[in-house]
């Protein structure tokens, strides 16, 4: 595996479309459901303004995590999913060369009641940040 | 907000559910001022409650909450909710609605939504939100995309224990609260008042409401549901995970014995919703819908019904004569296989009763608005004009006069603003307000209480 | 604390930060103070202060106050979700005479306190308030887009959707021009005869709405005439039309079915060969035509006894008789037979495809009724003539429909039941049967047996299609779904909408409607369009692209990018007095939504108020936090 | 299954000669009377219909019917018209055996016990206490039906008869619906449970009420017996199929399928015994057929009389 | 099968207050019908539909298994009375061996 993550480094980046995901993540905290501190949601009209140079930096400043919770196929921006799932694929492409692991970025789609996925989603990336870090430190 | 809730607007919407949000919306967006009226604690009717809606499955919540938003935030709209309509009159040209909101023995100004009431009130009741199948307390949030996000106290099972008033950040629980009336004036009104299910126990032969899992389609919405109260699938008597699932179709609709002789029109298309929904949380399960004559006439509805089938979904040509308990906490089905094997009986794990549709709401000793046969309210141009009531200046739209599904809903909604907006414009004197700006338009939540 | 931290730089932003206890909401979990502390240290800041209840009376005159001083000129107010009080605060701003987009808001309630407990929620708040000032140093006043638009819509088709949308604009003060091919308004429901369930005659309505959209002063009717050009946006569409021969047009009847409508007598609108019409917006409503059998379906072409259902009604308008037996043609018909979901509801590999391969795999949702009602009228008015309906499910959907489906039963038509699989035969009869044509149907209500149904006629109950508008698709980039119907938005946040702004779609053009329904979508797309034209101008979110001319290299790769044909185009202009390409933004058009952002590579386009720029300084703030963005 | 034709023209015939469906002379059947000691003027006419009466007979003769049933017997019968002997007539009164007849005229005489404990001004006259033809009507002989009832209809208006009480709920439907409707006369029939007013010591237990279909579903009567149990301190426990759901007992399958009758009857019984409480019935073909698929099954009037 | 004869609901008219006309087969007179007994009676009322007198009088002696208990009248969803079509169908039956005897 490529370059470990540091303990310090452990943020996770969501960044959350605001007509679903991010209302998702509101009801997740209207249910008083708790999840890692380490995750930071960030408002998005539509992820696919990120340039996939975006992804990287993040990754050099320091995140260990990236969730782009999207709406998926219901995206109101109609073509703006596909476009956003080919670039995320290139991005996968530069972060195998880089030796980063893949499995730090993730695409997915939130609904404004995705209570539940949402949970999952963020856990599974912290779970992974987790064992990245006590892997680097081993 | 001023204490004094009485508004004089260009027009009225009675029912704040997706009908009524959307023909407000149209109307302001007109330039008319527009006050919603919602029995409810939270506008959104019964779309809110739904899980998917047919046939793109998109989440209802999503599809909901922006146009429940759009309202709430919109300047010339005023959503007065938890308020019953007294009386609907036309009075020297205009149109005078006189309203009781009940009390919520929460303070609406002063209620921002926290709901350390609720999580400190000890007294649990039965949530009727999520189907009755969890609980929530005596005093709440409706549920959690209700807007306005204002706690309700429910007077029948608060036991006064004076927890949440200590509790409450900003002294917002009143138990003294009175209920309190005032008057809408306007020049048109727009009746959205929409649909409720059969019961449960109006057909004799389904059990009167006494076999342990058969349920009814709207709890299965909310088990369905993503933010449902088991977060899965599970037959309410046994918490079992069911394999075999049965819709009834035609529960309360197309049947003179039960006094309802006319289609409901969005039963067939919500079970096969449901079933493909179910399909997709429980793989195993063995999904069957006993039907009539599928009814899926709307845009892509057809398509969805033949992948319905494609899926493995069984459809069985037969109305379920009788149901009643099967062992192991079964549901048994009767009907008559047409196929061949004649009289039959099925034995399902959880079995889903596709209730009809009835109006919600009925004008006697409110106003003079005619109903048909149906009950539902009449519009006495149905192809030229078909949203026009028998009173003048007073439109209609959606399940109210008539059941309805939600796309044919809320373009009636959209042609109702139209008629209402015609009307106005007709009268003397009338110009919608020109806009300010934009931000204007935004910045203003209007919601008394 | 309201020490100013003296900004020599008069032009640097000066923030201010509002953090909400929220009543205990959140400060029982994020010390308020401490994040207070930490960010009023970080550069930029002018003023962190901390309220009790942010959205009280108190906490906004804070803000305003600041504002009103010049304390500050730039906002962050971290409280609860911003679909709860984004807008109030933005209010605030306003009405304190300032921009209101110099606005960010931080979500720590929902997001931190009430999913956080602990010092780490006190932690993440700092962050998040951290990468809201990183941000809010970077906002601009905005200003929302105001396009001009004609006051003007024009409707293209004069069927009952384009009759009823064009008498709606009209009345809510839009002056209209209605767009029709052919010479008659009135559409296919001029063909029909009596509707179901209401019994209205079809050219009663026709005759209302028609004589309506004619009388009206602020209407202009264009029959015989074709939309030949389309350019322009939103508020701004400028239309080409032309009038063409009416002869020529009626080729384009698919049936034998004679026109029929009101044929407007007056002037035409349409004095010259060609029209331009500056336009705000455009309502179509081209309809539908009906399903035309193949020939040897059911005998269709066959025998001449097989008809489809829209020639059956023409026929019995036109030839009414009384008597007991059913008279077509001059035969008297002892037994008619129906055929329901002829050219609908068609399955692959069941149904044959059509010469460009399509199925109709949709049900036309009218049919049902109008046959039943055709039934019905045959047993009431000639009691000797049998009456049999073959389908596959019966849907009576509507109001009234279910009843006169039941009427129907009651007045002796004999309904049977087949499979998509087991389709009826039509072949001609044993001569000794009497009869002309004989149906062999496996009816699953007889329990799967076969059954040969006499027939003197057969009647085929056609579906749907939408007319062929391949001419407007392509002008107008209009998208159309696998039926071949027009297809909107979103069928329920957006029903009658058009991707491309400005342009609506209103009955059987986009999927099969009885008239009924077909006036409420007329009138939905009409309200949409009165709204937008009421005002004579058109105002658009402030949130969508901006060139920096100065970085763009007018490589295109936005432009491709685009989302919205026609947001984003490259034109060339004059910098340091040479012609080069630039990327320009349509803002009419723009959603918004910044698929250009990502790919220009010279960074040279943004999205007004969410910056690339803005989100990076965000990453760097929480990265760093607000006590390591002290120490830059 | 028996030839229904066989049936039918045999009940016909002895309808037609005797006016009684068995050809059993009049005063052989109905001698419940005797010992009653009724007065032969009053308020209303008690009108049995011999229903109660006919149970022991027809007991009997399906007795046989069931023997045969499956066997290539069955098709004989087809000849028994021609020599019915011991299905019908004097033989068939002969074979019937004489207590099962005094255990159905008890529950005559505990039903005039209890009207007269409810001071119903009540009178009977046994030679116009006749059958009221309704089985030929189910059959489907609408003509031998309506001579024979318009011959009763006439007999009851010249004998001064306007108030008729009835004790079964076939008779019951017979005079009440199809009477003026066939034959254009009218009386004002009662079933007896509609008149009474027990006050008498009340008896704490509770029952499985059996509603007959004519009086659950076609007269809309089920309420009517509970509530006159109800007035003596006895509670009806729901059964799974009542009021105008009722299920069928299967008795009336009696005369062409004996078999039918037993499997009809056992569904029914399997859902009276579900409810765990004694069962009660107030129809004599209910009575009876649920008593020889083996329950324990007691008339209302037996239950009431103990409340007397 | 041969040629239908919806005529014969007018034959049948004349027995019976009620035409078998109004039902639309949905089945549950013969999953009501305390008989259990394959497709009875909705058999017998199709056969009135469509006019199959032949079936009819072949299967004559299978209306007699009605025990006019009138469950099915009570459940009809369309109120098309089925037991009376019963009852009218064994009018005409029995009508018709007095008439053939």
């Amino acid at each position: 595996m490529g370059p470990a993550i540091q303990a310090k480094e452990n943020k996770i980046l969501v960044l959350a479309t605001e007509s679903c995901a991010y209302p998702g993540a509101d009801s997740v905290g209207q249910a008083h459901s708790s999840y890692p501190a380490n995750v930071y949601i960030l408002r998005v009209k539509a992820p696919v303004l990120f340039p996939e140079r975006f992804y990287l930096d993040c990754f050099a400043k320091g995140i260990a995590g990236i969730i782009v919770m999207s709406c998926g196929e219901e995206c109101p921006y109609d073509g703006a999913y596909h476009a956003l799932a080919r670039r995320l694929d290139r991005v996968y492409q530069t972060m195998k060369a880089q030796e980063i692991d893949i499995r730090r970025l993730r695409l997915t789609a939130i609904c404004t009641v995705c209570n539940r996925a949402f949970l999952n989603e963020v856990n599974q990336m912290n779970e992974l940040v987790q064992t990245l870090i006590s892997a680097g430190h081993a | 907000m001023d204490d004094n809730l009485n508004r004089n607007v260009d027009a009225i919407v009675i029912g704040g559910g997706i009908a009524g949000l959307q023909a407000a919306l149209d109307l302001a967006d007109q330039g008319f001022s527009v006050a919603v009226i919602e029995k409810d604690a939270s506008v959104g009717g019964k779309m809110i409650r739904l899980s998917k809606v047919f046939p793109t499955l998109d989440c209802a919540s999503c599809i909901t909450t922006p146009k429940m938003a759009a309202a709430a935030h919109h300047e010339r709209i005023t959503l007065y909710t938890y308020c019953d309509l007294k009386s609907l009159q036309r009075v020297d040209g205009s149109v005078r609605a006189d309203v009781i909101q009940r009390p919520r023995y929460v303070d609406a100004q002063k209620c921002i939504g926290c709901r350390k009431c609720e999580f400190t009130c000890p007294v649990m009741v039965a949530d009727q939100e999520q189907g009755g199948f969890s609980p929530t307390k005596a005093i709440a949030i409706p549920f959690s995309n209700a807007i306005p996000q204002i706690a309700v106290l429910d007077p029948e099972h608060c036991m006064l224990c004076g927890r949440c008033e200590r509790v409450c950040p900003t002294q917002a629980v009143d138990y003294f609260q009175k209920p309190r009336p005032f008057t809408v004036t306007a020049r048109t009104a727009v009746i959205t008042t929409g649909f409720e299910m059969t019961g449960m126990t109006d057909k004799p032969q389904y059990g009167r409401g006494t076999i342990p899992n058969l349920i009814d389609a709207l709890q299965m919405e909310r088990l369905l549901a993503p933010h449902g109260p088991y977060n899965r699938v599970l037959r309410p008597s046994d918490g079992k995970a069911p394999d075999s699932i049965a819709y009834i179709q035609c529960a309360g609709s197309r049947d003179i014995s039960m006094g309802l002789s006319y289609c409901s029109r969005v039963c067939c298309m919500y079970a096969i919703k449901q079933a493909m929904l179910l399909s997709g949380s429980l793989p195993l399960a063995d999904i069957t819908i006993y039907y009539m004559d599928i009814r899926a006439f709307g845009k892509g509805y057809e398509q969805f019904f033949q992948n319905a089938q494609a899926m493995g979904i069984n459809f069985v040509r037969a109305k379920v004569a009788a149901v009643e308990a099967g062992p192991d906490g079964s549901v048994r089905l009767h009907y008559e296989a047409q196929d061949g094997e004649g009289v039959t009986t099925s034995d399902h794990d959880l079995a889903v009763l596709s209730l009809g549709l009835i109006p919600a709401w009925h004008p006697d000793g409110i106003c003079t608005l005619a109903t048909g046969t149906d009950r539902f309210i009449e519009v006495l141009r149905p192809k030229l004009a078909p949203v026009q009531t028998s009173m003048a200046g007073v439109f209609t739209a959606g399940a109210a006069s008539g059941p309805k599904d939600i796309v044919d809903t809320i373009t009636e909604a959209g042609n109702a603003a139209m008629a209402a907006g015609r009307y106005l414009a007709a009268q003397p004197g009338s110009t919608p307000r020109p806009a300010e700006t934009r931000a204007d338009i935004e910045a203003t939540v209007h919601i008394d209480g | 604390m309201t020490q100013d931290k003296k900004n020599d730089n008069a032009t640097a932003p000066r923030i201010g930060v509002y953090i909400c206890h929220c009543g205990g909401n959140i400060s029982d979990h994020v010390d308020v103070d401490a994040v207070r502390r930490q960010i009023e240290r970080m550069p930029g800041v002018a003023v962190a202060r901390t309220n009790m209840f942010m959205c009280s009376d108190p906490g906004q005159a804070a803000i305003a106050e600041d504002l009103q001083n010049g304390t500050v000129d730039r906002v962050v107010v971290a409280s609860c979700a911003p679909s709860l009080h984004e807008a109030t605060f933005r209010n605030a701003i306003r009405r304190a005479g300032a921009n209101p987009y110099i606005y960010e808001h931080v979500n720590i309630r929902e997001q931190v306190s009430w999913v956080h407990h602990g010092e780490t929620a006190t932690a993440k708040a700092a962050d998040l308030v951290a990468a809201a000032a990183a941000k809010a140093g970077l906002l601009k006043p905005l200003t929302p887009i105001r396009v001009p638009a004609t006051r003007h819509a024009t409707v293209i088709g004069g069927g009952v959707a384009g009759l009823s949308a064009a008498r709606d604009l009209a009345a809510r003060g839009i002056p209209v021009a209605l767009v029709e091919k052919s010479s008659y308004l009135g559409g296919q429901l001029a063909r029909l005869d009596r509707i179901a369930p209401t019994g209205e005659r079809a050219t009663d309505l026709v005759r209302e709405l028609a004589g309506a959209v004619l009388e009206h002063p602020d209407i202009a009717v264009y029959t015989d005439t074709q939309v030949v050009g389309c350019d322009g946006y939103i508020g701004n569409f400028k239309l080409t039309l032309r009038r063409q021969a009416a002869d020529a047009l009626i080729g384009a009847q698919a049936d034998d079915i004679p026109p029929a409508g009101i044929r407007p007598t007056g002037p035409s609108a349409a004095e010259r060969q060609e029209t331009a019409l500056e336009t705000g917006a455009i309502i179509l409503a081209t309809g539908f035509r009906s399903y035309q059998p193949r020939r040897g379906e059911y005998g269709f072409g066959e025998y001449a006894p097989v008809l489809t259902l829209p020639a059956l009604i023409e026929k019995m308008a036109r030839q009414a008789h009384q008597g007991p037996l059913l008279q077509i043609d001059g035969r008297p018909i002892r037994s008619v037979a129906m055929i329901h979901c002829v050219g609908s509801r068609q399955i692959p590999g069941i149904h044959t495809e059509d010469e460009e391969g399509r199925l109709n795999e949709y049900c036309s949702r009218t049919c049902c009724t109008a046959t039943l009602n055709a039934a019905d009228r045959i047993r009431r008015e000639h009691p000797g003539t049998r009456v049999y309906e073959l389908y596959r499910d019966i849907r009576t959907y509507g109001r009234g429909q279910e009843d006169l489906y039941e009427q129907a039963a009651r007045n002796g038509v004999v309904f049977l039941r087949f499979e998509p699989d087991q389709e009826p035969r039509v072949t001609a009869a044993d001569p000794d049967d009497g009869f002309a044509l004989k149906i062999q149907v496996t009816d699953t209500l007889t329990f799967g047996e076969t059954l040969d149904v006499p027939a003197d006629l057969v009647v085929l109950a056609t579906g749907m299609e939408p007319n062929d508008v391949s001419d407007l698709v392509e002008m107008m980039k209009l998208p159309v779904g696998t039926d071949r119907f027009l297809l909107e938005v979103h069928p329920k946040l957006r029903p009658v909408e058009m991707p491309v702004g400005g342009i609506f779609v209103a009955g059987t053009c986009q999927a099969p409607f009885d008239v009924g329904e077909t006036c409420n979508a007329a009138g939905a797309a009409a309200v949409k369009a009165a709204a937008m034209l009421t005002e004579g101008h058109v105002e658009l979110d402030p949130f969508v692209a901006e060139v920096d001319t100065a970085r763009c290299q007018g490589n295109g790769a936005c432009v491709e990018a685009c989302l919205n044909p026609g947001a984003l185009n490259l034109v060339e202009m004059q910098i340091d007095g040479q012609t080069v390409q630039r990327a320009r933004v349509t803002p009419a058009l723009c959603l918004g939504c910044g698929a250009c952002v990502a790919v220009c590579p010279t960074n040279a386009i943004d999205v007004c108020g969410m910056t690339l720029r803005q989100y990076e300084a965000m990453v760097d703030a929480i990265v760093a936090g607000p006590a390591a963005a002290e120490t830059v | 299954m028996y030839h229904p034709r066989d049936i039918i023209d045999t009940i016909a015939g002895n309808l037609r000669t005797t006016r009684n469906p068995f050809g059993i002379p009049h005063f052989l059947v109905n001698r419940w009377w005797r010992k009653a000691n009724l007065p032969r003027r009053g308020d209303a006419m008690l009108f049995t219909g011999l229903m109660y009466q006919f149970i022991p007979y027809i007991e009997t003769s399906t007795g046989y019917l069931a023997k045969y049933e499956e066997s290539p017997l069955a098709r004989y019968l087809r000849y028994a018209r021609y020599a019915p002997g011991y299905l019908s007539g004097l033989g068939l009164a002969m074979i019937t055996p004489s207590r099962e007849k005094q255990n159905f005229d008890r529950i005559l005489r505990d039903i005039v016990r209890i009207l007269k404990a409810s001071q119903v001004d009540l009178y009977y006259r046994p030679e116009l206490d006749r059958y009221s033809g309704i089985l030929l009507y189910d059959l489907g002989d609408q003509e031998t039906f309506v001579a024979h009832a318009r011959w009763l209809a006439n007999r009851l208006k010249r004998a001064g008869v306007r108030k008729l009480i009835t004790v079964d709920p076939h008779t019951t439907y017979a005079l009440k619906e199809l009477f003026p409707k066939y034959t254009g006369t009218s009386f004002d029939v009662h079933p007896y449970f509609e008149l009474l007013r027990l006050n008498g010591h009340t008896i704490q237990r509770t029952v499985t009420l059996h509603d007959p279909c004519f009086y659950g579903r076609y007269l809309g009567l089920s309420d009517v017996p509970a509530r006159a149990l109800a007035g003596l301190g006895i509670t009806c426990v729901e059964v799974d199929r009542s009021g105008a759901f009722t299920h069928c007992c299967g008795g009336p399958a009696e005369s062409i399928s004996p078999k039918l009758a037993g499997e009809v009857g056992r569904r029914r019984l399997a859902q009276l015994e579900a409810t765990g409480a004694p069962i009660v019935a107030m129809c004599p073909i209910c009575l009876a057929n649920l008593r020889k698929l083996g329950a324990d099954v007691q008339d209302l009037s037996s239950v009431m009389v103990q409340g007397i | 099968m041969t040629l239908l004869s919806p005529d014969f609901a007018e034959e049948l008219k004349e027995f019976s207050d009620d035409s078998a006309l109004a039902c639309f087969n949905c089945g549950t007179c013969v999953a009501i019908c305390p008989l259990i007994d394959a497709h009875f009676p909705r058999r017998m009322i199709r056969y009135v539909q469509i006019g199959a007198r032949e079936r009819i009088l072949e299967n004559a002696t299978e209306l007699w298994k009605c025990l006019h208990c009138g469950l099915c009248t009570q459940t009809c969803p369309r109120e098309a009375n089925p037991g009376e079509i019963l009852l009218g169908l064994k009018r005409l039956i029995v009508n018709h061996w007095r008439k053939k005897a």
